[in-house]
Parts: C-alpha cells; structure tokens; sequence
C-alpha cells in the first residue's frame, strides 16, 4: 500500500476536456477577455465530449492528475446533435461508481460552457481549482511507480 | 433435481439420435460430487457423464458464441439466468440465434462448494439436498446445513425467470425471493467515503489479475480485451498493489455498464472471494435509479441506458446522492 | 521516428510578454522527436510561414508544433503552410499559449512553465500523428425532393433553374399540397391557387424536373452525394403518359359515392378521378377500394368512355431505382384529428369544422363553390364562433405542447373574409394570446378587429353542446371575469398542425433525425437551420417546424441554395478525422452503430485469416464520407476498436500522461 | 523437537519478526494468503490451503528489475535492485507447497541463475507445517509426498494445544536456538499419533489412487497427439486462475511501465493459459485454447520430468482443483489420459 | 404558519404546478357552476400563484364548486384548478377542526335517486 504526503502549499494538477465547438471556444473567449483562470488548469481538445472516453479518466487519476474536469456544449447544442447527451449519462454513471470506491466526489465534474460564456469557463475552473484544492492529492488513484525516480 | 436430470438426458439423447442438433451443450460429471464441469456433447454414447446437480452454476451461453459459429445446430440447456446473457449476446450479434435450440431448464438454486468448506467441512465425498436441508458427507463425518445459507451469492438474490425458450423442462416451480438484490451495495454507499475507499482496498488488493472474471463474464466477449491489447493505452498485466487492479476493474464495470444482466459469474468464479458482482450491481442501481428501471437481456433488441438518452437527464452532479 | 520542428510564437508582446519564448523553444529542444525549435515574433506573417516552410524543407521535418494562438485562430493558416512546403497538413499541431497561457497568467514564471507544458503536450501529441487525407467522392448531379407541396415546388424550380435534374416524389397524386387547398392567404389576401398553379405547371413544363406523383420512397442507401432511393410508383390504372385530363371518365363512372378528400371529405367524388382542376399532372386515378371493375370485374364504363386508350386495369405498383446527390424533404403536415376534444363537438355536430374545412367552403372551387353555407343544413350561418389553440400549446396529453404559428394569422384572414362577404354575420373568436409578428401581420389583425369589427374575446371555450338545433358555445371572457355562453351556427376550430405522419418512415430511411413531436431535426438551431445531421439530407417547410407559406418558401430556396452548392462540385472532400474500426478486434456488437448520429456505420460480413484460420466476422464499417468525426462509437466500443482519426485514443492518452508529468 | 503453546504463537512470531521478515497465511477480506507479518494481523494456520501458494515470498508476481531513465535523446540503465540481504521466515508451508519450492529451484537456479531469486531464497528458512486434515482434493501422495512430515528446515505440527516443532537442518538449528526462550522441549508421542491418523485418512481420500506411470518421456508423442485433449479442454476459459495459484507455475512476462522521467522494466507472472502468452512477432505459437491447455499439462507432466530426473511439476496441492471457474484441472487430465488404478 | 407557507402547502395538497397556467380561462368557460363563483377557477389558479391565500381562504367559491372535475379534465397544460380549491377548502376544514361529515353520516342518506357522485362530491366538501 502506497503512502504520499501531501506537500506544502499544493498545487492542484488539473486535466481538463474541452469540446471543440463550444467549451474550447470558451475557453478562448476567457482567455481574450482577458478572464484569468489558475495556470494549473491544462486543456486538451476533443472534437466533442463525447469523445472522452471513461479510460482517459482513469488514466489521467493513474498519472497522478489531481482533478479532471469535462466541459461540452450545452445540452441540445451539440456540434454533433447527440453528442453530450452520451457524455452526460456516461460521466454521471462513471461519476457516481468513483465516488462508490471511495474516490472523493469533487475529484471529477462535467460542465457546460458555449463559446460564448469566456466568464463561465473562468469561474468554472476557479471554483474547481479551489474545490480540489482543499481535497489536497489525489492519493487514491494515482500510481507511484509514475514518479519514481524523481 | 434426478427427475429434471433425467428428462434432460431423454431430450438430448432425442435431439442428438433424431439429428435435430449436431451437439447438446451441458454438464458432464467430474471428480467429486460437486465439481461438473460445462461440456459438449456430439453423440448418445457421450451422454453417459450428462449430470445436472446442484453445482451446476456455470453459465453456459458465452459458450455459444463459438458453438453458434459451428456447423449445425447446438442444444443448450439454460437456466433462467442464463437466458439473459444469451439474449444480450444475440443482442451484440454475437450469438447466431437461428443456429442455436434453447432448452430451458429448471433451477432451485445453485451450491456453493467453497460456502460449504467455509462452515469447516473438509474432505467433502456426498452431497445430498432434500428441501430446505442439505446432508453433507465428509471423510470426518456428517452434517446438514441449511441450503439459504450455502447458495451461490448469485443465487441468494436471483428471481430471474426464463426469457428464452425453444423448450422447457421446468417440473418444479420456483418460490419468488423476497430480497433487496441491492442490499448490500445500499450498505456500502451508507458508508463514508472512507469507509468504503477502505473497503475495496482490501478487496482489491486480493486480486491476482487471474483474468477469471474477465474470461467467464458473458458482457466481456471482446475478441480482443483492451487490457490484452498494447495498442490501447491501458493493457497491463502487473499485479501491483497500487492502482492497475482498481483500473481493470473499474474498467471492466464500466465496460460492461447497461449490457451486464447481474449473472454472478465474476463472484463466482474470483479465486480469492472478492464481491465484484457488488461494483456491476452499482451501475445496474444507478442506471434503474437515474434512467428508469432497465434489466439487460430481457429483450434481444432495442438500445442499452449508455447508448440512449433523454434530453431531461440528470446532470452528474445531481445523480451523485448526499451520502454520509 | 518522427522529426518534429516546433515554433514558438510571440504574437508581439501578445505572448511574449508573458510567457520566455526563447526559454520554451529551449526546454523542448531535446524532447523526444524534436529536431528543430525557434521563435518568432509573428508566426502566422509571410516571414514567419516561409520560417516554417523552410525548416521543414531543411531539416526534413515529418511533424511541426506551433506554439501559438488557438488552434480556432491559425490552424488552418499553418496547415497550409506545412502543405505548402510538402509537408501533409494533418501533421500539424498547435500548443494554445496566447488564449490558454499568456493572456490568462500574469506571472512570467507560471506562464513560461505552462506554455513549456502545453507545448510537450502538442508534441507528444505530434509523436503519433499520421499524415491524413480527404477522401474523394463522386456527387451525382440530380436531386431528390420528397413531397410535392409549395416547399418542394420551390426547391426543386430553384435547383433546376441552375441547371440540375430534380425529382419530386407526392405520395398523392398531384402535387400542390396544403397550399392548393388553400382559398386565400394572408396578409395579402391573395388568391392561393392563383400564384400556387402557375409553379406547378412550371414545375411541369421543365425539362429538369421530373414529377413522380402517386409515388413513395422505399429504401435509401448511399450517403450525401451518392444516395440510392427506390421509389414505388403507385398502380393508378390510368395510363400518365396517355390521359388528356378530358373527365368524360368522371362523368360517366357509375361509382360516386368515394369521399373527396382534396374537399376535406365534404363532398363526394368518383371512383376514377382528378383531385382537382388545375392538378398537375393533370391525369385521373381509380381508387381501387371504391372502383366497382377492380372490385368485382365488372363494369369497365371508364375504360370504353376513354378516347385515348389510358384505362389500363392491369396496372401493378412498380419501383424504379435512381441515384442522387442530395434529398430534399419536404413532406408537409396536416391538421391533428380532433377525436380527443369531445368538448368541442366536433364528431357530433356537422356544424363544428375544422379551419381547413372553411377553407375549402369559402373556396370557388370547393363543395359550396365559394358560398358560405353551413354543412347540415346548407344554411348561411349568421353567428359564427372560432376557437383558437385548439390542440395547440396542450400538455395535458391530447394535443401537442408547441404553438402551430399558423393559426392566429388565418383565424384573423376568416373572420375578415367573412365579415367583408357577409356583413351580416356575427364573428367571434375566442383566443388565449394573439401572435402576430410577421411583416405586415399584425396590422392585419388589428384590421380584423378595427375594420371589420371581428369580437375577438380573450378566453377558452369550456364545451360546446347543440341546444335545439343551436350550437351553445360557453367559454370564458377573462378581461370581463365572466363567462359567456354564444348561440352560433357555425364553430370553426383551429386545429393544431402536425407534421404528416409518413415522416417517420422517411427518416427512418435517411437515418435523419427526429424530436419528439415528429419535426426533423436541423443540424444546428441557429446557424444550419435547414441541413438535417445527415449530410446531403435537407429540410424545408413544416416538416422542420410549424411556419406559413413565405417561410416555408424561404426555407425551400435555401434548401435549393444548399443542394446547388453540393452539387456543383464533382466530388466531395470528406473530413479525414473520421472514425474507423480496427477489423481485428471489432465484435460486431452493434453499439457504435447506435449511438452514431450520422447513420455513418453500417455491417459487413468479412472474411478474415486470423491466427492462419479464416474466419468470418461482423465487423464495423464507417463510411467516411457520412460521419463527422464526433467520435461517440469510440467511447461504447469496448474493445478500443473504433479510433477517431487526428484524435485517437493514444494520442490524447499521450496528452494526458504529458500533462500529468506537469 | 520442541513444542509451544498456540497461545503463545504470537509471541514467537513476533520473536522472529525481530530478526528477520515472516511470511505468514494472513486473513485479510476473508481470504487467507501469505503475507509480511505485522502486531494485529490475523494468522491462519488451520487453513489448509491458501489461495496463492507461498512461491511469491521469493518469486513476487510484480517485480521491478531495472528502469530506464530518459533525460533528451539520452538513456540511462539504471540498476534499481534493492537486495533484500535480511533473513527471511515463509512460516506455515504445506508439504505440497515445500515440494514446489524443489521444483522452482530447478527452474530458477539451475544456469542461467535467476539472480533475483536466487538472491531471496537464500535468505529464506522455511518453516513447514504438516497437515491433519486433507481433503478431497489433495493428492500430494500420488507424487510420493508424506504430508503428515513436510520437508524444510523446520517442520511443525498443530496438535491439541500445542504447535510442535523439528528443526530438520543448519539453518533450521539456527532459526531454533534464537527461538529457544520460547519453545520447550518435548516427546514425539503427539506427533505420531497424528501423523498416523492422517495416514488412515490419507488412504481413504477420492483421489489417493490417481496412476501418473503413462506420464513418460516415452509416451510424449502419442500423448501429445491424444484427441482426448479437444474433449478435456472444451470447457476452459482461458483464464490464469490456474496458473496463478499452482505453487509450480513459474513463467514471467517482462514488460515497460512509462514513467515520467523514462521506463521501468518489471517482470510479473503470466499464464501459458493466456491467448498472447509467448506472443511473438510472426503471431502466437499456440493458437487454440486446446493447444495451450495440453502445454499446461503436458508441461508438468511429460516435459519438466523428462528435464528434472523424473520430477513432476506438480504437488498435488488441489489448488486449481478448487479454484478453476469450470471445474476443469489437472486431476481430469491425469485421469482420463493415465488411466486410474483399480 | 405564513402566508407563504400555507400558499407552499395548499400547493403540495393539491399537487399542481400553477405556474403551468397559460392563462387561457379554459377552466372557467367549463365550469357548471361559474355564476356561483365568486373567485372563478382560473382566479384560484392565478392568485395562487401570486400568493394571495389569504383572500382564496375568504372565498366562498370553495363551497360552490362542485367538483365535477370538468376544470381538471379539460386543462390543456395538465393543470387541476378543481384541486387547488379542494386544497383551500380543506386548509378551511381543517383549521375548524371537524368533519362537516363522516362516514357513518352517508348510509341514512342513500336512497336511490341519490346520485353517488353527489354524495361523493359532499363527502369531499366536507372532510379534512
């Protein structure tokens, strides 16, 4: 069983999806207002969120990131009609299983941000960041061998 | 159960002499009384090991996938469990149903082997159940238990009737359960975080990535298993006491999410007696809870709860319920 | 192994202000794959593309990252620009450190390491990169419009009027549509049929435009520009191409009890007929259910009154098969049976009509020829009470929960016409809410009101009941607080429209989608209004959403600007991220197929030597040129066999790892 | 021989915990299994079979063997090895699973020396534990086994009150002496009237009688080609149940892990049950289920003998006749394909 | 309690939505006994709605509708006007404290040409 202590003044990583179509553009939209946001919030861009697959989840709690959060069209303006509608039901089912094995709830979150709302997106990740901030490192998904040696 | 045996053992031996089907799939006897083993049977002379006992628990329909592909037709016997994987493998296509005959077949429950030595019986020679009593022999001796507490986990809970039937042989009916399937995983989400990060520590800890759960669950018919496949970013093969086992399995459940029919297998069938019918339970929950009641395998046709939606879905945050 | 270059931006101060660009340019150069790295003040000017442009050639690039604005802003430029130099433009990846980094962190320090981070994702992401290209696809030059109304009338003269062959299918058998039964149309007062026929025979008389009436779709395959639709053309008994239109066969058939349908049923018609005067094409059709020949054998008056030869009894359904580049849908509505309003008497009073019904009674063409006269008795009504929403913005089960849009424009047209023809009349109108906008149409309304004196009462009619011969319509008049009970001869209902229920055989065919109430599904709300999700599939008229006549042509013509535009190209480009399946390790399960909201993937039965045996398998196939890379089949495949090409799931896993690296 | 008090076991075992590791059968979640003693965790020596065998005290499923570091276009070997020198107790070992050891050692010691193992296993003294009570799957006697006095370089007894103990050799003796405080000398009376009511049982067991004399390099050819195989292995998954509990099985897959900072190469147990087990670049060696079945057996029945003097690769645990999902195992093949004595 | 609570009660009691309403007066145009009325059904809905319990408990409109029900069948927004004011009747009910009949009461009073709505309609009238 592993141990990790949690270091002074810790730093949330935090991984977060962003659909091309809406959140992406959002997310620049906060970035050309000029709507600041904390640096440990890094985005990767996915054509839809449905593309996000439960693995890439997981896969990012296994290498240690502290948050992972999901961020699509609005619900009925999908680029691709349908798209978060699967997201939604597939996050709240995965959501729901991780907080079952224990997993802090806070950990993970799903939001709608249209390329329109730059100060959504801002806030969002400002409220996430501080949320997973108090939960403090992600101890129980991450995997050791990952640092080792650093 | 020697009245149903029998009948069972009369239709093969029709069914195999009349050339109706090329094989029967069903069990054959094994080393002890309470070890039969699923087999395949091609001929009347090969029916002279045919057993259906108490401990025949297998599910056998994965077994179609591949008995379906073979020349000829193929016989089964399913118990009313068992229907609902076959029905949500001819659902994925992966059962050619045209070439498989579906007997339907009586279940009162099924023995626990390892339930009994648990109560310290060892050296088990004889087992004979009669009603609610179950005479045990042993090499040290005789004792009756009784049969609720020595069921398969799956059977404790299962009021499952048969979906699928060409013919049956059912010449008992059986009482319905009056039972929470969801009891225990109810228990858990009682629980602290805390509590319950503890417990599936423990337990999954124990596993040794046997890959019996995988190789037995009748949802997990991938020709190819991601955690097999190097392509697939996830395959592992290490037992490390630290994340991969967690990852297989909350893979697995959730792969396995709206398509799984609650058959126990994986419970069954884990080496080292972890509760994984407990993590599928918890998706079927959700599901039945947050999209409507919803039992995988009722039906061959039709959409599962993870490729369908309705535009008044929950959102993930309200679906997660205020535990402790 | 790949060569990576990569190019950090400045964007003048933009980016570097914030963020050492020499110090990420730095830090990536011994990263896996790279073999170049520099900066530049403005990578997406003349200077900084030939920059890139010639680094690639130089250092034989296989992949470049640029660190620079969003991918939104300059991915296209810098794709380009890698095509330019030889480069495959798929090979491309852009670190978003302006909008992502400089413009949101202040400190240098924070933004320096996060740009560092957000370029080694790209990076990372570069490593497994594979060059991509657009696949080609013919584009038949022919269109297919379903539904003969004014929306497909006006598609189809719009896409032959630039040159291209259109095929109307009508189910009925002329078109015309709804328009035609029309008397007038608002706000103009317009004569309907007088500017809806000279389009038909137009219709008619184009060289590119071929008519099927009486005809339906079967089967669809293909995708857009490479559609396959078998049409059933419908046994009418009468020969199309021999039939003058002459009606001596009308005449003489002894057989004229068949309820004429183009009157809303409230007259009789033969058993061989032209469902109207100006039909198009202008050709009879037996009914077989009513035709005494077909029924018995025997008869045959039509066949010996013909001059032309065209009775042919034998007559079977027939399909033909044609190939289109792109579909048209336009199939229409009609008004909700009103079976489940027993509270309005409409089953049991002949007197109780629907608005369509009054349209046919106030037509010069209709059962009245144009007097208003009431069904039972052939009466002028002197009291005439309409009621609107009548099905319409209804929850509680019976009706439909939208607003029809159309009612409150033609109620308003009624009661006018009515109260201009006969002034003597008395008209009510009982309404929830007046909707109006519209150009010039709430003028009308107030006409109605101002000019013609219409009492319009704010209010809902509980019942309506006979009393002696009197229909007793009791509702509520809200403004006063009471109720009012209205001795009238005739009640006329806005029935609320729904869209023609043979729609949801169509898109089942099309895979096109469809909401709850029936409606097609456009493709984006606001900005792809008439383009269903599946591509070269398009959306005119009501079968979108309620809307009246001018909307609806509208939406026609930029229907028919749409299918001009695909089809004059030769072939279309299609996306190259787009979903494929590994054939080795799919299933067959069909999961992916059903979340797909394209209808992109399709099932094949294939032969594959697997470990030295052959075997035959179910596997997955996308069509390349219908799916539009979602990658929402990725996700339900559970064995990983479905990857989106440009976003697999090794490249963001990749990603992801590298951001956890941090 | 000695003897101690089972209520004071715990004080022994914390007596050896001081000088050394002790692996022990430990419950934990309701499954016994050996692992490093600690204060508070529960022993269970009464039961009879573990669920894994004791083979991971010196051969882990999960190793790490080296690690690459990355540093730019740079690769570093580094040797992360840390060499456990401490003395080491496997507590508690059954004659099966002591037998297994003989048959790993074969595999792992012989050149080229698996360092890694060889390394642990002569840190290790084993302290074996005789059965009283075997059950219907054991048939550690058909491989001339005596389980009632389990070789090692201490062997125990549970009787009555007491656990009685032997020391068989040196490191035995020496394991003994740092025990002395604790143990107190005594007869062998109790010993051997167990010892010989268990020999009555023994001979009374379903599968006492089980004939391995086909098993022979001889016979390889035509057991190889048995059609018996299809029928005997129809019903198996393909899962490593079997593998992973058999005290015998010792095959490894070596694989990479990515880190942050470069790759750790690890070696863990794999299963010739596994359809990519010994997967190479042409494809796989065995392609069938049947196939990889009849290596199991025909591996620890025909082939390691014709290797190791006529050893058997198998003990007679029973593990995976308990624990395959299918009721498939070992005894069936050797049944149906060794003929069974009358 | 407060008016706000009590508006929140009579809400639950009668398990509609008010907000539902579109306002078309549908309700009232059915009602047999309208002219009774001194708040109308619709107004029950509306001043439900706009928190004014007070004066819906003052009315004398619980007592003369009949609840035929027709306001509740006829509702295109699935509102029940009808079980707002069984709600007010019974907050009036019960804050007298008695059934203005009970069970026992209704066997003297059958006699055939009784219709047994009519005793239904009162048994609902006057219970809490």
């Amino acid at each position: 069983m592993q141990e990790i202590t949690t270091k002074e003044g810790f730093v949330p990583n935090i991984v977060a999806f962003c659909c091309n179509w809406c959140s992406y553009a959002g997310a620049d939209l906060a970035g050309s207002s000029r709507l600041s946001y904390p640096a440990n919030v890094k985005i990767i861009r996915v054509p839809c969120s449905c593309r996000v697959n439960p693995m890439f989840v997981l896969k990012a709690f296994q290498r240690g990131a502290d948050g992972v959060i999901i961020c699509g069209c609005h619900p009925g303006d999908c680029h691709y009609v349908t798209g978060n509608y699967y997201t939604r039901r597939r996050m709240a089912m995965l959501f729901s299983f991780l907080d079952y094995l224990g997993i802090e709830r806070d950990r993970t979150r799903l939001e709608w941000v249209s390329a329109a709302e730059g100060a959504k997106f801002s806030a969002v990740m400002n409220d996430f960041v501080a949320k997973v901030t108090a939960l403090g490192e992600n101890k129980k998904l991450s995997d050791l061998r990952v640092k080792e040696g650093e | 159960m020697k009245e149903v045996e029998s009948k069972m053992l009369e239709r093969a031996k029709v069914l195999l002499e009349s050339g109706e089907v090329a094989r029967v799939i069903g069990w054959r006897k094994g080393a002890f009384c309470h070890d039969p083993e699923p087999a395949s049977f091609e001929s009347v002379d090969e029916l002279k090991d045919f057993v259906y006992d108490y401990f025949c628990g297998a599910n056998l329909s994965k077994y179609l996938i591949a008995e379906s592909k073979k020349e000829g037709k193929t016989a089964v016997f399913l118990k009313p469990c068992d229907t609902y994987s076959f029905n949500q493998l001819v659902k994925e296509h992966r059962i050619n149903r045209e070439k498989i005959h579906v007997i339907a077949v009586e279940c009162m429950a099924k023995l626990d082997i390892g339930k009994i030595k648990a109560k310290g019986l060892s050296a088990v020679t004889g087992v004979e159940v009669d009603g609610e009593q179950v005479k045990v022999q042993t090499l040290y001796g005789e004792a009756v238990l009784s049969k609720t507490e020595i069921v398969l986990a799956k059977c404790a809970t299962c009021n499952k009737t048969h979906q699928v039937k060409d013919e049956e042989i059912v010449l008992h009916e059986r009482p319905v359960r009056d039972v929470n399937r969801f009891a225990e995983v109810e228990a858990l989400e009682q629980m602290t975080a805390e509590e319950r990060f503890k417990f599936w520590r423990e337990q999954l800890s124990k596993c040794i990535r046997c890959n019996a759960c995988r190789n037995v669950c009748p949802a997990c018919s991938c020709i190819k298993c991601v955690f097999d496949n190097p392509q697939s970013g996830v395959a592992a093969k290490a037992n490390d006491d630290k994340f991969e086992e967690q990852l297989f399995h909350i893979i697995r459940a959730y792969h396995v999410a709206g398509r799984c029919t609650d058959c126990g297998e994986c419970s069954r069938v884990c080496p080292q007696g972890i509760p994984l019918h407990l993590l599928n339970r918890k998706f079927i929950k959700d599901i039945d809870e947050t999209y409507g009641e919803f039992q995988a395998g009722e039906s061959a046709e039709g959409k599962t709860p993870l490729t369908e939606y309705r535009e008044s879905d929950l959102e993930p945050k309200d679906v997660l319920k205020e535990g402790k | 192994m790949q060569r990576i270059g990569v190019f950090i931006c400045w964007c003048g101060s933009n980016i570097a202000a914030t963020v050492d660009v020499e110090r990420v340019a730095d830090a990536v150069k011994k990263d896996q794959g790279v073999v170049y790295s520099a900066t530049y003040q403005y990578m997406c000017s003349e200077n900084g593309q030939q920059l890139i442009k010639n680094a690639i050639k130089e250092h034989s690039l296989t992949g470049i990252v640029v660190g620079s604005c969003s991918p939104r802003m300059h991915e296209a430029t810098f794709r380009k620009t890698a095509e330019a130099a030889g480069l495959n433009s798929y090979m491309v990846e852009i670190a978003n450190i302006r909008e992502h980094c400089s413009w949101i962190h202040k400190d240098r320090e924070e933004a320096t390491e996060k740009a560092i981070i957000l370029v080694r994702t790209a990076i990372a992401k570069v490593n497994l990169n594979a060059p991509l290209s657009a696949g080609e696809s013919p584009v038949i030059k022919r269109a297919l419009v379903i539904g003969g109304g004014i929306a497909g009338i006006q598609a189809a003269l719009d896409i032959a009027e630039a040159g291209f062959e259109v095929d109307i299918v009508e189910k009925n058998a002329t078109i015309g549509g709804r328009m035609a039964q029309i008397d007038k149309t608002f706000p103009t007062l317009d004569c309907s049929a007088c500017i809806l026929t000279p389009k038909m025979v137009d219709c008619a008389q184009n060289e590119k435009i071929d008519i099927l009436s009486y005809s339906e779709v079967e089967e669809v395959k293909g995708f857009v520009g490479n559609f396959s639709v078998k049409i059933k053309r419908k046994a009418r008994f009468v020969d199309e191409k021999k039939c003058t239109g002459c009606k001596l066969c009308m005449e003489k058939c002894p057989s004229k009890k068949g309820l004429d349908e183009f009157n809303m049923k409230l007259n009789k018609r033969p058993a061989i007929y032209i469902p109207f005067a100006q039909a198009i094409p202008n050709v009879a059709v037996i009914d077989p259910e009513q035709c005494i020949k077909l029924k018995t054998g025997k008869c045959g008056l039509c066949q010996k009154v013909c001059g032309a030869g065209a009775i042919d009894y034998t007559q079977k359904d027939e399909y033909i098969e044609r190939g289109y580049g792109a579909i048209v849908v336009a199939t229409g509505f009609k008004p909700i049976e009103l079976n489940a309003f027993n509270e309005f008497g409409y089953s049991e009073n002949q007197d109780v009509i629907t608005s369509l019904e009054l349209e046919r009674i106030m037509n010069a063409a209709g059962p009245t020829n144009g007097v208003l006269l009431r069904p039972s008795d052939g009466e002028h009504p002197k009291v005439i009470t309409f009621i609107q929403c009548v099905g319409s913005r209804d929850t509680s089960g019976c009706g439909k929960p939208y607003c029809s849009k159309i009612c409150c424009m033609y109620t308003a047209k009624h009661a006018m016409l009515i109260r201009e023809k006969y002034p003597d009349t008395e008209v009510h109108v009982f309404y929830i809410d007046v909707r109006t906008p519209g150009k010039n149409y709430d003028e009308f309304f107030r006409r109605a009101v101002e000019q013609y004196g219409v009492d319009y009462i704010k209010g809902m009619v509980g019942k309506v009941y006979n009393e002696n011969g009197k229909l007793m319509v009791q509702g509520s008049n809200l403004i006063d607080n009471e109720q009012v009970l209205i001795e009238s001869d005739l009640v006329v209902l806005a029935a609320a429209i729904e869209p023609e229920p043979s729609v949801r055989k169509i898109a089942t065919l099309l895979t096109a989608s469809i909401d709850t109430n029936n409606f097609l599904t456009e493709s984006h709300a606001k900005l792809r209004p008439v383009e269903s999700p599946t591509a070269g599939v398009y959306l005119a008229g009501v079968c979108q959403g309620p809307k009246d006549i001018p909307e609806t042509v509208s939406q026609a013509s930029a229907c028919a600007a749409k299918v001009i535009g695909l089809l004059v190209k030769d072939k279309l480009k299609t996306n190259p991220c787009v979903a494929s399946a590994n054939e080795t390790m799919c299933n067959g399960c069909s999961q992916c197929a059903s979340v797909c909201p394209y209808g992109a993937i399709t099932y094949v039965e294939k032969e594959l030597r697997v470990d030295g045996k052959t075997e035959l398998r179910r596997i997955a196939s996308v069509n390349p040129a219908v799916c539009q890379g979602c990658g929402a089949c990725t996700v339900t495949c559970p064995s990983g066999a479905m990857d989106l090409k440009g976003f697999s799931s090794k490249q963001i896993m990749s990603e992801v790892e590298e951001i956890c690296k941090r | 021989m000695y003897r101690i008090k089972k209520t004071d076991l715990n004080a022994l075992y914390a007596a050896i915990a001081k000088t050394s590791g002790l692996f022990i059968p430990i419950r934990r979640a309701d499954e016994v299994n050996f692992a490093v003693w600690g204060e508070g965790k529960e022993v269970s020596l009464e039961t009879l079979k573990t669920v894994k065998s004791p083979k991971n005290a010196f051969f882990p499923q999960t190793e790490n063997m080296m690690k690459f570091k990355t540093e730019g276009k740079s690769v570093e070997v580094v040797d992360i090895r840390t060499e456990d020198k401490r003395p080491f107790v496997v507590f508690g070992v059954k004659a099966c699973d002591v037998k297994a050891f003989e048959v790993l050692d074969r595999v792992f010691l012989a050149e080229p020396v698996d360092t890694f193992y060889q390394s642990r296993r002569n840190a290790i003294t084993v302290v074996s534990l005789a059965c009283s009570r075997p059950e219907e799957s054991c048939f550690c006697t058909a491989f001339g086994i005596d389980p009632t006095a389990p070789e090692g370089d201490v062997t125990t007894w549970l009787d009555g009150e007491y656990l009685y103990w032997r020391a068989n050799n040196q490191k035995g003796e020496a394991l003994t002496e740092k025990l002395a405080s604790l143990l107190e000398k005594c007869g062998e009376e109790a010993v051997e009237a167990q010892r010989s009511q268990t020999k009555e049982i023994l001979k009374r067991l379903p599968l006492a009688a089980l004939d391995l004399s086909r098993f022979k390099e001889e016979n390889l050819n035509e057991l190889f080609n048995d059609p018996r195989w299809a029928e005997l292995s129809e019903a198996c998954l393909g899962c490593g149940a079997c593998t992973f509990v058999c005290p015998t099985c010792q095959c490894f897959d070596i694989r990479d892990f990515k880190t942050n900072s470069g790759v750790i190469r690890y070696r863990c147990w794999d299963s010739c049950m596994y359809s990519d087990f010994t997967l190479m670049a042409h494809g796989n060696s065995r392609t069938t289920q049947m196939q990889r079945y009849r290596q199991r057996f025909m591996h620890k029945l025909v082939y390691y003998p014709a290797q190791n003097g006529g050893l058997y690769s198998c003990v007679g645990c029973g593990r995976c006749v308990n624990k395959c999902p299918q009721n498939l195992n070992i005894v069936k093949v050797i049944k149906t394909l060794g003929g069974e004595k009358s | 309690m407060t008016v706000k609570e009590q508006c929140e009660n009579v809400k639950r009691m009668s398990g509609t939505d008010v907000r539902k309403c579109m306002k078309c007066g549908k309700c009232s145009g059915r009602c047999p006994a309208f002219h009774e009325m001194d708040i109308k059904p619709h107004q029950f809905v509306s001043l439900l709605a706009q928190g004014r319990i007070e004066e819906l408990l003052k009315s004398e409109a619980i007592w003369s509708c009949l609840s035929c029900m027709a306001c509740v069948e006829r509702c295109p927004r699935a509102v029940a006007p009808a079980a707002v004011i069984e709600a007010v009747r019974d907050t009036v009910i019960r804050a007298q404290g008695a059934n203005g009949m009970k069970a026992e009461d209704i066997p003297p009073m059958v006699d055939e040409l009784i219709p047994q709505q009519l005793l239904m309609s009162a048994y609902r009238k006057y219970n809490k």
